[in-house]
């Protein structure tokens, strides 16, 4: 190959990108001025450079005007450097010797004066230009990985991702920090727009996974320290204790009408709030696994050590009930993560004008999903909280979604499941429903058609922004009822509505705890709070930290097929990782000359990798390239310059500030 | 029957941007016409658009008929249609615009007392440094619908009875200086 | 084109937080002062300080060091390597006579792509408002 | 103690002058001190700015530059239109360059910041905060003769400038109430507005307001009504014989400043409270204040 010896021959691609780029910046221009910098040998513009004739257009060139270099004044290397790599290397060169320049991400779409972005586009040529004489051929390192995956989350998604992986051999483990999985969906009564019932499509698929042989299931469980990198991660998991040990209890459940408390009195997670449940309890029938748990903070003798532990003598000889459960650590190693960790409804209670936990008949969707279940807290029966079948209904679009004042997003899944409730409240109860929505938005399969279905229930749909819930009348019509104050937009004028419940359609937001959860995944969140993922289009599934992958509502609202095709892609993009069984990196990783090393040993404490270790025959420092994750930071840090790093050589970002500032 | 038909030439949409310029009256374009103004206004029931229609008027460029309207006038202040807003849009303060614009471009309606109160006010501030409520709310009835005045009598004496109405007008000690600031022109 | 003094600023941002923000900055179609020429490097304590003060003798105006929030960091903890050197860093170019609004550490998160606009747009003004850096001082150093 | 600034605003001095009166007797029976800003002029309330935004803010500005200039720290504005437009023009100036600018223009350059050195407070808070619940009520000295109060804050001074205290749902006032020994109803609608001067000029609209205002407090089973703000408690209190003309069923009540009522709890001598100015449930206040007792009272 040429790139040992002999002159520099520079090759200088400007990519259009359609108007993309040339809209803004003057192609041509910025071409012919690449072509009498110094070194370059070729310097053309072409409409897509990512396209095959443009990637051809480098190869050829490689081959035929030997060049030995190749600068890419396109868009960001987060797209495109590996294309032009592979172009390269498909040219017969070291694809190290590629050097991409941002003009499209950091210039034309960020200026909107010809000239200026023009003159930033030849001072970011230039500098490439300059920095790419001093690249050098080198070779991507291989990790191996191993074959097992890490969930987190066992809700549908979770679910949905453990049970491919598991079916195609791979050892999953699956951590759910509540008793049981199945998250959010268990919760649901029927799902849109089909109706089936949410437990019947879920529960086998919770069977399923208690069942496989390929799973490990740690429910009530968190992660809680995670170390390593892409193919090798250490997974600490803290397994709380439910005081029931899994392993011995068979799930009869008569611990539970064994309990001292012949009377539920702690109200019950799962429905919401809406019934009670015992200081030991599953959180419903079906629940994965069939092992009860303590709640320490209601049981009486966590409180006071004066219980009859009547459990206990129920449970008898099986021995299942354990009151000195400690906390366990499991350590896993993994080769790669799906993070499904979901979401939490927003809390009506920010928005006190809606009158939720003022008005006892305001209530959240999520607790209407209950209270129209068949097991739910009433059987099915749609109860109010002061008594009687409600007559009519309002049911109030947007609550915490698409307000500067809340959640500014629209949280996808709030009309379709309204319209949901909506007809099963009238199916329920013949109410009349009235639906105050903003914007209607119904695009999925069916969806439509949906709507158009409660159109002809006859469902009320009204559109504004609710202004308040009241119980404050101004007509005997409306007295000892909830009034809905909203303006009619399409009708034109400001209308009051008694009903006798109101039903909020509360939007999804993260987790409290989302941003811990990111720390710890060495993740990124959007603005909102959700997990990023590493490009909205091309890698939707994937992180920014390689062996990572998002499935579900943690990255995004989303309905449960877009959730259970998420985490169908997460898992395929863990399998392809570990399948392939070892996946190549980064060389830019740190080096030490060590004739140079001085032995102060600064480059030691700086590392948080420890990579780096003291040979105490040379006096030297030395890095372990395995270990090094090419962040630089020793590099700066040397006193003597000792340390280098690959791909980011001091000479190569001396050459970039020249060839910057030489003009200015 | 009124022609309700509007042509796009009829629209004014450099007005519109003039607009979005003042303070308070950036939101104009973010608007979602949820309603959330119109259905929280305690007075939207009295107003020939409300809010809302206020501003989706304004940011299509109808400028003729957001000025003309009653809407801005019935506007108390109360700011509760600020604060719902969805999109924290300064509805307020879109009114107090529109207000000005109003009585600039002389379009306010005439039958209306509230415009002539709050020029009766503006008067007697700039040339007293304080308000005189009973003369200025008398100059307003006079103004524009002296059968106000009768409406007023009662109350009117009921105040006076009870100490709480000042025929004398006071003003301010430095009112000189107050009205050499007002009378300064914006820098540009 | 109009004689206006424009302040050319040279950038170091990290590739996993504010490169990425700038990327970001991009897509979204956010405008800001064409003043800036970024060089990525993989984490902000990459940044060495010699690169600074050679930016500043070749004719920088300013230098601006953009990195993951702290706890944030792609590498764990390089941001607040980043932020110890920086502190020193001002303080020598100090007393070089370099204005300490020359230099600048921001802590850009990947979804923060308004506020690279916003610290752009403002260092610009400052710089603006400054004049020209005197190359004289950095190159004694 | 530095000393409170007082600043009137012309409804003080006129429909007002209840509040006036029984808030200078509150801070004198707290130990307050406070004296009236000198030279004050008018705040621009909502007409002014509705005629010309940049010198309504050079109004208020002139009041705010002026206490700054006496040192005052806190500028007490009881009227809630007052009180809104003092803090609306603070943040603006900084807000929005062209209104800085105006008003700069006046001060005299590089003042602008005086402005934003004086803190612009409102009786109720200073209470409440400076003062507080548990000092006033080791203050009563009297219970409070009539029945359950409705506390009505209105509008514009919980909106958009609330200072602590929920913008849907403010407290303060009630719990002032309670230190104070008057139990309060649940009022849903007590930061509706009352209609400002809409009473005046559209006295259709503005007096349906206030009826909807009275006749919930009244539903609700309180006997009157307490209020922060001259415009409010002039509205509610102005037009009831008016509405007890329009409908039988519609109940008269004293509408209170809540000043006098605090005034009379910690002892204050009633004929210092502006009693006797009430238009509106004369019968309930002689009953509740009788004159023995008032003077009575007065030497406690």
């Amino acid at each position: 190959m040429s790139e040992s010896n002999g002159t520099v021959r520079i090759g200088v691609y400007v990519c259009h990108c359609g108007t993309n780029i040339a809209g803004i910046v003057d192609v041509k221009a910025l071409t012919h001025y690449a072509a009498g910098l110094p070194n370059v040998a070729v310097s053309r513009d072409y409409k897509y450079m990512c396209s095959d004739p443009g990637q051809d257009l480098i190869r050829q060139d490689i081959r035929d005007q030997h060049l030995n270099r190749i600068v890419v004044a396109s868009c960001s290397p987060h797209l495109h450097e590996a294309t032009f790599r592979n172009a390269t290397r498909a040219g017969g060169l070291n694809p190290f010797f590629v050097q991409m320049v941002n003009i499209r991400e950091h210039d034309s779409w960020v200026h909107t004066n010809h000239a200026e972005a023009t003159l930033k586009a030849l001072d970011m040529v230039r500098a490439a230009v300059r920095r790419v004489a001093h690249h050098e051929a080198l070779e991507k390192a291989r990790v191996s990985i191993r074959p097992e995956a890490l969930v987190v989350g066992g809700g549908i998604a979770g679910i949905h991702a453990a049970l491919t992986m598991a079916n195609a051999g791979k050892h999953v483990y699956l951590v759910e920090r509540e008793p049981t999985i199945g998250g959010h969906m268990a919760q649901f009564d029927k799902t849109f727009p089909t109706l089936d019932c949410s437990a019947c499509i879920l529960t086998p698929k919770m069977s399923a996974v208690k069942n496989h042989p390929n799973i490990t299931l740690w429910t009530y469980s968190d992660v809680t320290a995670i170390e390593g990198y892409v193919g090798n991660y250490n997974v600490t998991i803290t397994r709380r204790p439910r005081y029931v040990r899994e392993d011995l209890c068979v799930g009869c459940l008569e611990c539970l009408e064994g309990c001292v408390y012949k009377q539920a009195k702690v109200p019950d997670e799962f429905n919401m709030g809406l019934s009670k449940r015992r200081p030991i309890y599953i959180p419903f029938p079906q629940a994965v696994p069939q092992t009860p748990v303590i709640d320490p903070e209601t049981c009486i003798q966590f409180k006071s050590g004066k219980c009859k532990k009547t459990c206990i003598e129920v449970c008898g000889d099986r021995h299942a009930i354990d009151l000195y459960m400690e906390p366990r650590t499991e350590h896993i190693e993994v080769g790669t993560v799906v993070l499904a960790t979901g979401f939490q409804t927003y809390d009506a209670r920010r928005s006190p004008y809606y009158g939720y936990g003022t008005y006892p008949n305001v209530y959240t969707a999520l607790e209407i999903e209950r209270l129209v279940n068949a097991s739910g807290p009433t059987g099915g029966e749609v109860v109010l909280r002061t008594g009687g079948h409600p007559k009519s209904v309002g049911i109030i679009h947007c609550v915490g979604s698409r307000d500067e004042n809340t959640n500014r997003w629209c949280s996808r899944v709030c009309c379709m499941y309204s319209l949901k409730l909506a007809h099963l409240l009238k199916e329920h109860t013949g109410a009349e429903v009235f639906n105050f929505y903003i914007d209607m938005r119904t695009p999925g399969k069916g969806f439509e058609e949906f709507y158009q279905k409660l159109l002809s229930e006859r469902v009320h749909f009204i559109r504004g922004r609710v202004a308040e819930v009241t119980d404050a009348s101004l007509h005997s019509s409306e007295e000892g009822r909830l009034v809905i104050r909203v303006e009619d937009t399409l009708a034109g004028f400001v209308r009051r509505i008694p009903v006798d419940m109101v039903v909020l359609a509360t939007g999804l937001e993260p987790r409290a705890d989302a941003q811990e959860v990111r720390r710890l995944f060495n993740i990124t969140c959007s603005n909102e709070g959700f997990f990023l993922e590493r490009h909205p289009k091309l890698a939707p599934v994937q992180t920014f930290t390689d062996g990572i992958f998002l499935a579900g509502c943690c990255q995004g609202p989303k309905d449960i097929p877009d959730t259970v095709a998420q985490a169908g892609a997460a898992a395929a993009e863990a399998l392809a990782l570990m399948d392939a069984g070892c996946v190549e990196t980064e060389p830019n990783t740190a080096y030490v000359m060590e004739e140079a090393c001085c032995g102060c040993k600064t480059c030691i404490s700086v590392c948080p990798y420890h990579a780096i270790s003291f040979v105490d025959e040379k006096q030297v420092s030395a890095i372990n390239p395995v270990l090094c994750k090419g962040c630089g930071t020793c590099v700066a840090a040397c006193p003597s310059a000792t340390i280098r790093q690959h791909l980011f050589e001091d000479e190569q970002i001396f050459a970039e500030i020249e060839g910057i500032l030489e003009y200015a | 029957m009124e022609r309700r038909l509007k042509l796009q030439k009829e629209a004014e949409p450099e007005w519109a941007r003039r607009i979005s310029e003042h303070p308070g009256c950036e939101g104009i374009f973010s608007c979602l016409q949820c309603g959330a103004c119109s259905g929280t206004c305690p007075l939207s029931i009295y107003m020939d658009f409300g809010p809302r229609r206020i501003i989706a008027l304004v940011r299509e460029g109808f400028r003729t008929a957001a000025l003309s309207s009653e809407t801005i006038w019935l506007c108390a202040s109360c700011y509760a249609c600020a604060v719902h807003c969805p999109r924290q849009i300064h509805v307020t303060d879109i009114m107090y615009t529109l207000k000005r614009e109003a009585i600039e471009a002389k379009l306010y309606p005439r039958r209306l007392p509230i415009p002539v109160l709050a020029q009766e006010f503006y008067r007697a501030v700039r040339s007293r440094g304080k308000n005189a409520e009973f003369w200025v709310v008398l100059r307003m009835a006079v103004k524009s619908n002296p059968l106000i005045l009768l409406s007023m009598i009662h109350t009117g004496w009921a105040l006076l009875r009870t100490g709480r109405l000042s025929l004398h007008s006071e003003h301010a000690d430095g009112i000189a200086e107050i009205k050499r600031y007002l009378d300064m022109r914006e820098v540009a | 084109m109009p004689e206006e003094y424009e302040p050319k600023i040279v950038a170091f941002f990290c590739n996993w937080c504010t490169y990425l923000a700038a990327d970001l900055a991009g897509t979204s179609r956010i405008k800001y002062a064409p003043s800036t020429r970024v060089i990525r490097v993989m984490c902000s304590g990459r940044v060495d300080p010699q690169f600074v003060l050679d930016a500043f003798a070749k004719g920088a105006d300013g230098v601006l060091i953009g990195g993951c929030h702290p706890g944030d960091c792609h590498y764990q903890e390089g941001n607040y390597k980043a932020l110890r050197r920086f502190r020193l860093l001002q303080r020598l170019l100090c007393q070089m006579g370099i204005e300490e609004e020359r230099v600048r550490l921001e802590w850009i998160s990947a979804a923060e792509g308004d506020r690279v606009r916003a610290v752009i747009d403002e260092m610009t003004a400052q710089l603006k408002s400054l004049g020209p850096a005197r190359r004289s001082h950095a190159e004694a150093a | 103690m530095a000393a409170y600034c007082y600043y009137p605003g012309c409804s003080l001095r006129g429909t007002g002058i209840a509040y006036e009166e029984s808030l200078l007797a509150v801070f004198k029976l707290l130990h307050l001190p406070i004296e009236e800003l000198r030279d004050w002029n008018c705040c621009g309330a909502t007409s002014y700015m509705s005629i010309d935004e940049g010198s309504a803010c050079v109004l208020s500005a002139r009041n705010l530059a002026l206490a700054r200039q006496l040192h005052y720290r806190d500028i007490v504005a009881p009227c809630s239109a007052c009180y809104l437009v003092l803090r609306k023009t603070q943040d603006y100036v900084q807000r929005y360059p062209r209104i800085g600018r105006r008003v700069e223009e006046s001060l005299g350059a590089g003042r602008l910041h005086v402005l934003n050195e004086v803190r612009v407070r409102h009786p109720l808070e200073v209470l409440h905060t400076d003062v507080g619940l548990a000092k006033i009520k080791a203050r009563v000295l009297r219970q409070w003769p009539g029945g359950k109060v409705a506390c009505y804050y209105g509008c514009q001074m919980v909106r958009p400038y609330a200072d602590g205290d929920p913008d849907h749902n403010p407290v303060r006032m009630d719990e002032l109430m309670h230190a104070a020994g008057v139990s309060t109803v649940d009022f849903p609608l007590k930061t509706r507005c009352c209609g400002g001067t809409l009473t005046g000029t559209m006295p259709p609209v503005g007096i349906r307001l206030n009826e909807i205002l009275l006749a919930e407090a009244h539903h609700r089973g309180a006997e009157a009504m307490v209020t922060v703000c001259p415009l409010c408690q002039y509205n509610l209190d102005a037009y009831q014989s008016e509405l007890r003309h329009r409908s039988k069923t519609f109940a008269e009540m004293p509408v209170f400043f809540f000043t006098q009522v605090l005034g009379w709890a910690l002892g204050g001598d009633p004929a210092r409270l502006g009693l006797k100015r009430a238009i509106s449930g004369r019968r309930q206040i002689a009953q509740w204040f009788p004159k023995q007792r008032a003077e009575a009272a007065a030497h406690v």
